[in-house]
């Protein structure tokens, strides 16, 4: 069966389905009960199943993640949601010391079968901390997983294959594109969550993005099409495990890599993928693999929102400057 | 209904919220009761004059006019967004009111009644939600720290300013806004750790509106919070927070006892939120049947004007002057609003250091030559 | 110098710490005095049996032992550091003898005590303290957490696992442990605002051992650390740590009530650290002259010995038996630490994740090819 | 003037004259007064600054780092030590929500010279959480600077110039190096806080490294020399902004470049490296940047450390395969 779905629809039908599921599941956050979340991704669902199962918090992120572990010792399969992506740094030491850690310092006796869920990213006119993109954080440290999605189908199947997942993953949902549909086929997953997949085949220029960036690399893909060039756009879903192997086959053929991301340059994933890219694939590398991102810099007030975000000239500049290179 | 009645029902228990108590009652600090009558505390009493109690009700009626004008822009399209006071301008006018010259408070991100005392324009708040800026007023000349959007994170920063008063032989305090949502976040917590530790000039002014967005106070504390200081090893006090008499008097106390050496107090002002959490939410949501109509009752408005007309302080030409000022003062933030300038994108790059990096140097270059690109290519 | 004048001396306030209180006095629960007589308390009465009393010495003796020999095996070069629980038996020993079946421990990383009440081998915890893993025991098995490095980390997961008992309806409970130290830290503060709000089944088992490392218990509160919990909401208690009846009877208590489900307690047993924070650390940097001497006349398990013997509960064979025990333990402990393999390279790979990344089995296989290539090499 | 000074007592020197230079320079932290600090950096300076300017903290990491912000704002000069590397992240928050972005916030109305010290990495043989490498998470933060120290004259200067910089500087001490030794100039600052450094002259491979792996960089150096290899060997010094212009300098005469810290590999700063001197020097290049790091797991318990640690042989090996690539 298949349906025309949203993405924020998608996520709360496959937290729906993960809850009835297994019962071992359960939902904790700040205004995810009554309110159903401030973006109402897990609306209805305190409803139905209960305030045991759906926990409106107390409001403290590190309280969210801490308790996660202590559930998650007794056999719960917490799914945390944190507010907005600026909000997650008071749980920063849970989860790099604690929920990273748990699974190694007993030698596999304490599985961690945490997900975080994180509304992430810029582009919907808000305040300070509202728009930020903190995955590079996440993906340098050992014992997280990282996923993002980009789109309906990811999102409905892919918070169901997180939950499902022994380990902590964090789980980063691209805000601005809650709203955009698609159809969505509920009895078949599409393929595993850690794997990177190619969206659109091309030759000229492989193309790398993720979560709501992957929307902007397509609309390059069909603008760069129009004068003739030819991109190849993958969308990398898993940010760690990085699974780069389609990305290195896509390289051998077409020597240029371009990566985009939200986030500030340095040190950004991006980083990791030129510096992968280029030892795999250096002979048939004809330009470096260039980055297009955030800038170094706080993340602006929103009127200079669109200024500081990738769009699409600024992935076709970068295009160019691959081809010219 | 007798005027009794109406009283009684003012101040029963609000439905879902530790219930506020009948005047007299004495863990609530009332001065004026919610039918504007002024009653006496056996700790605290206030002296006002006239002129000072007529400013007062001018300082309400007007961070509410400003409050309204605001909330329209929103939905006009003119703000990202709007964090409402409605309903709190007696705590806020009152806190902000205590303060000296010299005083710093340390702010969420809906003290536009703190502001307002502390001589803030309006359009330099307005500026923050507009997303032109992140506040373009002067922190420490206007004695109001820049909004902070972290939940809690500004009542560290308070305590550490006052632990810097401290250092400098000032005799002056801070002031660190909060809300009910926000005492248990553990930095929250923390400061206040460190307020007793250091016995530091730090009052701990939290606004227990009964939601942290639609979780309400419940889930937080099943004990008053004010009863929380104790705990840390300094006074909590319970005053009604729709009271701005109370709120001044007993913020007052707090101050000046912080700057005396008497170190840390915690206010909990017992008040209630009329509006949506910000313009985004939607409060049908989570509010218990009622409760609004409830809290309507104990308007901080209403009351000092009640008392001020009962009393004679201040007759219809004083309000009416104030609606007049108020319209003013709303057609001023309107024109200001839709009028100001947009940011140059270059902001984006210029104060991220004290001394720019030359990497960021770099990327401002880029951003300067590409966007020239376009603009040679007329696009 | 008496018996009386002694005990007078032995509870005087000690230098630089909360004083602990004359017996009787009511907030601090005692039923064994320093000199080794049974008191009563208006609270707290216990029902132990003379078998019990003799295995409850015989805990606190042996852990001394063991914590000596790891001391000793520091010195020599066979752990990379040791942290001791010297003074702490009594307070360890109680709280974890308060335990039943189906309860969780959720130790710091001095908790050697506890863990000795649980039944873990020593040599799981000498293996963390000698670098070879951290912890080996199994954790749920046990009813002992791992140890927890990161101050006051474990009192949320404390907080969370008595969430999930709730969840089960398995009437038991969780114990967290934390020094004195820890109660500054936001997340502790955090885990009793939790604990609170969901009337968790977690008993917060507080040592005021009055120092964390060097910084004495007055930077982190001015007041007793038992009265924070009434400012969240739940009963607070403070217990002659050192009095290892009283610690029993107190956690006894407090474990009963949260898993018949009247919430969180907090328990601060007030005790001494008679070591060095670690093998690391000298103390004599920051103790305070006489402190020590003080506080040995306090000594937890001199006190039960002086009770067993004068009340003719144990006899001098009795405390041979444990003396020789000791000693067999103690030989058992050194044996097992410096033959305790090495662990495998390959150990860094294994448990990171429970499904084990591509990426990460790459680095193990290039980890092994590297490490072969030198043994072919004969390096 | 000159001395021999071990880096722990040169950095004991430098915060004693920062401190006699400037009142209202002041430091703050668990233990660092009346006991001096765990690696006594700190030794003797409350007993001759009082406890006003050498403040033994709560136990509180966040308490730490958001007083400081608030002291200041008053125009202090907090010096804050972490006292293990594995200790900063309850003080994630402040740094990265508060620290980091007050100075923009305020539009340049709100300096924050504040100094983050911490003891990072491996090989003293601790516990869990004392030998950690999370420089790459502050080097991601837009607002910070970071910086890290190989030896007693750059620890030296290098204290007092973090705390001169009216920006905030993590201020990273190679714990292993302590007790190093060298003779150190105490009339003379050798340079700016923020340039890299090229420590031995080399032809062959550019060898890239910071804090306690400079030693082992000039250490493979010295072993390669007598294998007839040549290694340039360059100190970064600073982490963020990088100052990579004497990197690419190198880069371009050698061809070949490697770097090495002890931080997982998985986006530690090497993948910034990678990425910018591809970017950079891309024709130059006869084999891709190698990076030689810590593993992407937890940090092991210490008895594995060594094997975990990039070491000379490690660095060696990497170098080799530069050069036969
Ligand atoms: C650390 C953090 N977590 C979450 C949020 C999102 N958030 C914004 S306001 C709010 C509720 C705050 O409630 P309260 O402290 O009672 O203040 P009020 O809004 O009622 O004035 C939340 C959860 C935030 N801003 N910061
Ligand atoms: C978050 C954190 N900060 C700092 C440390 C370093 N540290 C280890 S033990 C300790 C003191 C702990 O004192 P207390 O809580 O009283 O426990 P005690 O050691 O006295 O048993 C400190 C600061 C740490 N382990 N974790
Ligand atoms: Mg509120
Ligand atoms: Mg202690």
């Amino acid at each position: 069966m298949t349906q025309k779905l949203a993405l924020g629809k998608a996520l709360n039908l496959g937290l729906r389905r993960a809850m009835e599921d297994d019962p071992k599941v359960l939902l904790m956050g700040e205004d995810i009960g009554r309110l159903g979340g401030v973006f109402r991704i897990t609306d209805g669902l305190q409803k139905d199943f209960g305030e045991d199962r759906v926990v409106d918090t107390p409001l403290a992120e590190a309280g969210i993640l801490g308790t996660a572990v202590g559930l998650a010792m007794r056999g719960y399969r917490p799914v945390c949601e944190i507010q907005f992506d600026g909000f997650v740094f008071p749980a920063y030491n849970q989860l790099v010391t604690q929920v990273a850690k748990i699974h190694n310092r007993s030698r596999g006796k304490l599985p961690m079968p945490i997900v975080v869920r994180i509304p992430f990213g810029g582009g919907i006119g808000a305040v300070e901390h509202h728009s930020e993109s903190p995955e590079a954080y996440f993906a340098h440290t050992a014992g997280l997983k990282v996923v993002a999605v980009s789109n309906p189908v990811d999102a409905y199947w892919g918070i169901q294959q997180a939950i499902a997942s022994p380990d902590p993953v964090i789980f980063l949902e691209p805000k601005r594109r809650y709203w955009e549909k698609a159809e969505v086929d509920l009895d078949a997953a599409p393929g595993p969550l850690f794997a990177s997949r190619v969206v659109r085949g091309g030759d000229d220029v492989t193309l790398l993005a993720y979560g709501p960036m992957v929307k902007t690399a397509l609309q390059a893909a069909e603008a760069a099409a129009e004068e003739g060039r030819s991109l190849e756009v993958v969308d990398l879903r898993t940010l760690s495990p990085l699974d780069l192997d389609p990305v290195f086959e896509s390289v051998r053929r077409t020597g240029r890599c371009v990566v985009v991301h939200e986030a500030p340059l340095t040190l950004g994933l991006g980083a990791e993928i030129a510096a992968r890219v280029a030892e795999t694939c250096f002979h048939s590398l004809e330009a470096p693999v260039l980055r297009v991102g955030g800038y170094d810099t706080p993340y602006p007030p929103s009127k200079l929102e669109e200024e500081y975000l990738p769009d699409l000239d600024r992935v076709l500049d970068a295009v160019d400057r691959s081809l010219a290179f | 209904m007798t005027a009794l009645q109406q009283a009684t029902e003012v101040v029963d228990p609000v439905p879902g919220a530790q219930a506020p108590h009948l005047p007299g009652q004495p863990d609530l600090v009332q001065l004026l009761t919610p039918e504007g009558e002024r009653v006496e505390h056996p700790e605290y009493s206030i002296d006002v004059s006239d002129d000072e109690l007529r400013a007062v009700y001018r300082d309400l009626a007007l961070v509410r006019r400003w409050d309204v004008e605001a909330t329209a822009l929103q939905r006009q399209g003119e703000l990202g967004i709007w964090a409402s006071l409605l309903g709190q301008e007696a705590a806020q006018v009152g806190a902000g009111r205590a303060m000296e010259a010299g005083d710093m408070a340390f702010p969420t991100y809906r003290e536009h009644g703190v502001a307002w005392t502390r001589g803030v324009d309006p359009l330099h708040v307005i500026s923050l939600f507009r997303g032109v800026d992140m506040g373009g007023w002067d922190p420490i000349a206007a004695g109001l720290n820049l909004y902070t959007v972290v939940i809690g994170a500004q009542c560290l920063h308070a305590t550490g300013y006052a632990m810097a008063l401290q250092r400098d032989g000032a005799e002056h305090a801070a002031l660190a806004f909060l809300g009910d949502g926000a005492t248990s976040q553990g930095e929250v917590n923390e400061a206040m750790i460190w307020a007793a530790a250091f016995s530091a000039p730090v009052v701990f002014f939290c606004q227990n509106n009964q939601y942290a967005i639609s979780v309400p106070i419940e889930r937080q504390s099943r004990v008053p919070l004010y009863q929380r200081a104790a705990g840390f090893g300094f006074p909590g006090v319970r005053v009604d927070g729709n009271d701005v008499l109370a709120v001044l008097a007993v913020t007052r106390a707090a101050l000046a006892a912080a700057r005396e050496g008497q170190g840390p107090t915690f206010i909990e002002a017992f008040t209630y939120r009329m509006g949506a959490h910000t313009t985004s939410d939607d409060p049908t949501r989570y509010r218990l049947g009622g409760e609004l109509e409830q809290w309507k009752l104990r308007d901080p408005i209403a009351r000092l004007k009640a008392y001020l007309s009962r009393s004679g302080i201040a007759d219809a030409a004083f309000f009416d002057g104030v609606d007049a000022e108020g319209d003013e003062l709303a057609a001023r933030i309107r024109k200001g609003t839709v009028e100001m300038p947009a940011p140059a994108g270059t902001e984006i790059f210029d104060s991220v250091y004290a001394e720019q990096t030359p990497e960021l140097a770099r990327q401002r270059a880029e951003f300067v030559a590409y966007h020239e690109g376009f603009e040679e290519a007329g696009e």
